[in-house]
């Protein structure tokens, strides 16, 4: 197991901890795509570039907006 | 239950969990080993049938049922979105106030510049995906949201001209039909259903691999067409639905 | 240290899991599901994984298909495994929104109306 | 041309995606078409999967129809491909999703006008993901199509969105089950990695071969706790009230009927394919029994406690999932015979009732008992059918309910369970009791009558799913209500019935057999089953003894304040029900915990017994 693989690991277990705490939503929809980030960095490492594509299409890009659209249709409520 | 008890309940059974989960992963094989027999039988099934992304080879052919599945999980799910975001009888539109004036000019240029970079991008990855990484999600997600661009570019008008929902909604069920008639039409001509009877071309080629590129595009149509019905979906929500009653 | 990647992908599932019970706010435990949901991929790829091989992808015709490449049906799974992960997120992001049209609030200890 | 054999052969294929087609074919034209041609389309479409899979069905007797998707047939034992099997279990279950949708749809002719097609849309997907989720033998390809019903499923039980609870329910419907789901996943990763493939008889000849260790014990925990969860086990189960509460009503008829059904059956079809030759089975059927008599116990009484009547048919249904689990999981053909009919006859029982709840919901605007008090007294045919419904749920005899339910009472005895009738019986006429219950007020005015401090006050009303409410039942209700008690009479009339479940049983847990034909194509002939009647004279006097027991508890329950006896008895009980109810506090944080600690309780009693 080479160094990158453990060091973008780590950093995935570290976002995932960091978003889950992030409690405010609209803050989360940020770490999220972080996250999203981090993931398809780690794809990459694991020699999995398609997966990777997919993820920074998806996962730091669609998944935060719907999330942050969310979020803003909540709180024009209040 | 109150809070401290459920979060004591989840420590204690969550603990156990992740001690058996773990006990389990330590009887796996070794990270990065060699032994992979469903690699080796399936790397000649892609060269076969001449397809040299063997991932692509994989969703749309080996195991094309999964991504009829899949693509039809998103069909569900884009309909059921519409369903569940449309106005309830107590709500009504209003016309939005179109695009912010307060977006820094650069921001727009930058929308207005990545937009044809982005779709150009969609769709090569679309077309190439039977050959490098890419396909049609990956291909289907970058168009979809290349179009939101125009959004961040400030013109919420222009985005709404751009993208006719009941455009991607036709394209979202065309893409999904396509999928099961390519499916349904190796059925009835070849006798095996997603069977890839199609002229195969060359190794490597952007048109080889039969089926695998119609596949991959109607999925790229598909998610195209879907992530645009749900961000559209969304941003109406937010943008232009409002109750009568304000709460 | 050659499990180290099974045990993050456990961690991560449970984390999320953990998100959700500790949630005040419903859009916040649907997107810790998609949390738990990425540990998922995380083992699907580092079960595939295979040290000093290359991608599933041959590209140009030049390129020689060999069999040093990482397992590629992990890879397969794991884009389905996305696409569910964001379409079932959109779903379940629609019912929050109309969760608080109807209570006002997404917070669910204060959702009781279904009690009993 | 294809012959007649390859075209039997497709038609697992077919019956998945024919629907689709049709939905998007629903989808391009829904807003232009009128009402009549979209309901028209969509019914015409399920009864063509109808026929298909009962050819398919026909032709499953006589040996599997295995159809390798794309034509990727095993080499020397070993396939890159997905494979779609026909036996006579899997085709049952995926006919009885079709016959069902095809119900639904009859009866919501004209529901939910002005919505375009999309309700009709889901429908047809959800009934693409149960025919696939029943047919595959691939794990992967089980994970996507339960995937797909989730989708369908979250999307048809917050279709009434101005209903408030609706949207709730939904939520924590598709939270606990999308975590199952991927929790199910790590399992089938694992299990991946250890075999190097997905088909369900591949994974069965490679991991015969290895002794239990704790990466298959955990994957077991791990892909159980999926269809234990779609399958409303206790802990599991929190979720389904919930959703069956809010649904509307012929959408509650697929969950109930069949979608839940699919859970113990995935349990079954996984456990008998991959796990019967690794792990052990007395421990195994340990589980089982003790996890379906529970979920049967706790199911029952608050099936009891509810006056709500489609979450009191929602917490009969856990009941009698519970009862399918225990009969199943005796691990023997005849307790897989006794689940088989029992679910059948229980499809056609409990559907009949969701539609009667539909009935009264659409009528007089509201579900719930106390409310509606004496409300029915003037209906003609409605009030018997609530009544046959009740007792054919209790289990009176020659309802096919009985005869599941007395196959499985006596699989029980002969696995040395002797306490496994009395559960039965008691189950089923706690269950048939409530039903009687509401009866018994709502069409018959029976019992005392409400006091003003029992009406609802908090403002639960539920939203009917047409635009007034219904001076009379119309047909197209009525008729899809006749044809499903019929049905699940005529289960238990028709001689054979019994035997022809033995022998799908047979089949279903022979998995060697499964594995061979699927991987080398060769028919492997099953022994012949002795001829079985269908009633044994015990099963008769149980069957009516729980019905007279359901009449009993409905009669007590409606007179309580006049029997003394009783409401002494009650008192006590009120105090643990309400214990319990507390546990089913709609908070889907609880619902995560609860999961966990199922999961912990299965490990526990798979992996101690052993170390």
């Amino acid at each position: 197991m080479n160094a990158l693989i453990v060091i973008t690991l780590t950093l995935v277990a570290v976002g995932a901890v960091a978003v889950v705490l992030s409690d405010d939503p609209a803050r989360q929809a940020v770490t999220l795509s972080v996250y999203g980030l981090l993931l398809a960095g780690l794809f990459m490492t694991l020699s999995a570039p398609d997966v990777a594509l997919s993820q920074i299409g998806v996962g730091t890009a669609i998944v935060p907006l719907m999330v942050m659209l969310a979020v803003r249709k909540i709180r024009d409520r209040r | 239950m109150t809070r401290t008890a459920r979060l004591l309940m989840f420590a204690v059974a969550g603990g156990l969990v992740a001690a058996l989960l773990v006990l389990g992963v330590l009887d796996l094989p070794d990270f990065g080993a060699s032994d992979h027999p469903y690699r080796d039988a399936a790397v000649p099934a892609a060269v076969l049938h001449k397809t040299s992304n063997v991932i692509s080879s994989i969703n749309f052919d080996l195991r094309a049922l999964d991504t009829l599945g899949e693509e039809t999980i998103l069909l569900a799910s884009v309909i059921g979105v519409t369903v569940l975001l449309r106005p309830a009888s107590d709500e009504h539109e209003h016309e939005s106030i179109s695009g912010s004036g307060r977006l820094l000019d650069s921001t727009k240029l930058m929308g207005y510049v990545f937009l044809p970079i982005t779709l150009m991008i969609g769709f090569l990855t679309i077309a190439h995906g039977a050959v490098t990484p890419g396909g049609g999600f990956q291909g289907g997600v970058v168009l979809g949201t290349g179009i939101h661009l125009l959004y961040v570019a400030g013109s919420y008008r222009a985005l709404e001209r751009a993208r006719p929902v009941g455009v991607a909604e036709l394209g979202e069920a065309i893409g999904a039909g396509a999928f099961a008639c390519v499916g349904i039409a190796g059925a009835l001509a070849a006798g095996a259903f997603l069977v890839n009877s199609l002229p195969l071309g060359a190794f490597g080629d952007l048109f080889s691999s039969g089926t695998v590129l119609l596949l991959s595009c109607a999925v790229g149509i598909e998610v195209a067409s879907g992530v645009v019905v749900l961000l559209a979906q969304f941003l109406h929500q937010t943008v232009e639905v409002t109750e009568e009653h304000g709460q | 240290m050659s499990v180290y990647a099974y045990l993050v992908a456990v961690f991560v599932l449970l984390v999320g899991a953990f998100g959700i019970v500790r949630s005040r706010n419903l859009v916040h435990a649907v997107v810790c599901l998609s949390i738990a949901q990425s540990g998922t991929y995380i083992l699907l790829l580092a079960v595939g994984y295979q040290s000093k091989a290359t991608p599933p992808v041959f590209g140009s015709p030049a390129t020689k298909p060999t069999k040093a490449v990482a397992e590629p049906l992990v890879q397969a799974m794991a884009l389905t495994d996305i696409v569910v992960s964001a379409t079932v997120t959109a779903l379940l992001l629609a019912i929050a929104v109309q969760i608080h049209k109807r209570h006002n609030t997404v917070d669910p200890n204060e959702l009781a109306a279904l009690r009993g | 041309m294809l012959s007649y054999d390859d075209t039997v052969s497709l038609l697992p294929a077919l019956a998945v995606a024919v629907p689709i087609v049709a939905a998007c074919v629903l989808l391009m034209i829904g807003r232009r078409a009128p009402r009549p041609l979209v309901d028209g389309i969509a019914a015409a479409t399920s009864a063509g999967v109808v026929a298909m899979l009962a050819v398919l069905l026909a032709h499953a007797g006589n040996g599997r129809v295995i159809n390798w998707v794309g034509r990727w047939h095993p080499k020397n034992g070993y396939s890159v491909g997905i494979v779609l099997v026909g036996d006579e279990v899997g085709a049952g279950v995926a006919l009885l999703a079709a016959c069902l949708v095809l119900l639904a749809l009859i009866y919501s002719w004209r529901y939910f006008e002005g919505v375009e097609a999309h309700y009709h849309c889901l429908m047809l997907l959800f009934l693409a993901g149960m025919v696939g989720f029943a047919l595959t033998g691939d794990l992967f390809d089980m994970f996507v199509f339960f995937e797909l019903m989730g989708a369908a499923a979250y999307a048809l039980t917050g279709f009434k969105v101005e209903d408030a609870t609706a949207v709730q329910g939904a939520l924590n419907f598709g939270i606990i089950n999308s975590l199952g789901a991927y929790i199910g996943l790590i399992g089938i990763g694992a299990l991946f990695a250890r075999v190097g493939n997905l088909t369900l008889p591949q994974l069965h000849e490679a991991l015969a071969k290895h002794p239990p260790d704790a990466l298959i014990v955990a994957s077991f925990v791990a892909v159980l706790t999926a269809f234990l969860v779609k399958g409303a086990m206790v802990p599991f189960h929190f979720w389904l009230a919930d959703a069956h509460a809010v649904a509307p009503t012929p959408v509650c008829v697929l969950f109930s009927g069949v979608m839940v059904p699919l859970g113990v059956y995935a349990v079954f079809r996984v456990y008998w394919l991959v796990f019967a030759d690794v792990l052990p089975g007395s421990a195994v059927r340990r589980t089982f029994i003790v996890l379906g008599a529970l979920t049967a116990v706790i199911g029952a009484v608050m099936c009891f406690a509810q006056r709500h009547f489609k979450r009191l048919l929602a917490y009969s249904t856990i009941a009698h999932v519970g009862l399918f689990l225990v009969a199943a999981g005796c691990l023997t053909e005849s307790g897989t015979a006794g689940a088989l009919l029992y679910v059948a006859g229980h499809a056609g029982v409990k559907s009949a009732l969701f539609l009667l709840a539909g009935v009264m919901l659409n009528r007089y605007g509201s579900v719930d008992e106390i409310d509606l008090f004496g409300r029915g007294r003037d209906t003609r045919l409605t009030k018997w059918l609530f009544v046959i419904g009740g007792l054919a749920l209790a289990g009176l005899p020659p309802f096919g309910t009985a005869l599941g339910k007395a196959v499985g009472e006596e699989a029980g005895l002969s696995s040395g369970y002797e306490w496994v009738p009395v559960l039965f019986v008691a189950v089923s006429a706690v269950t048939g009791g409530a039903v009687l219950r509401v009866t018994g007020r709502v069409y018959f005015g029976l019992g005392d009558p409400p006091r003003p401090s029992d009406r609802s006050t908090s403002g639960s009303q539920e939203e009917t799913e047409v635009p007034r409410l219904l001076p009379r039942v119309r047909i197209t209700m009525l008729v899809p209500i006749l044809v499903l008690l019929l049905g699940a009479l005529a289960l238990g009339v028709l001689p054979g019935a019994h035997e022809a479940a033995e022998r799908a049983a047979g089949h279903f847990i022979d998995s060697a057999a499964y594995a061979k034909e699927a991987l080398s194509g060769v028919a492997v002939h099953a022994a012949a089953v002795p001829p079985v009647g269908n009633w044994t004279l015990s099963g008769v006097l149980l069957g009516l003894l729980s019905a007279g027991l359901a009449v009993l508890c409905a009669a007590g329950a409606l007179y309580s304040r006049r029997v003394g006896v009783w409401e002494r008895a009650t008192r006590g009980l009120d105090r643990g029900v309400d214990g319990l109810r507390a546990l089913h506090s709609g908070h889907v944080g609880d619902y995560v915990a609860w999961l966990m600690t199922g999961m912990v309780a299965l490990g526990a009693f798979v992996g101690i017994p052993l170390r």
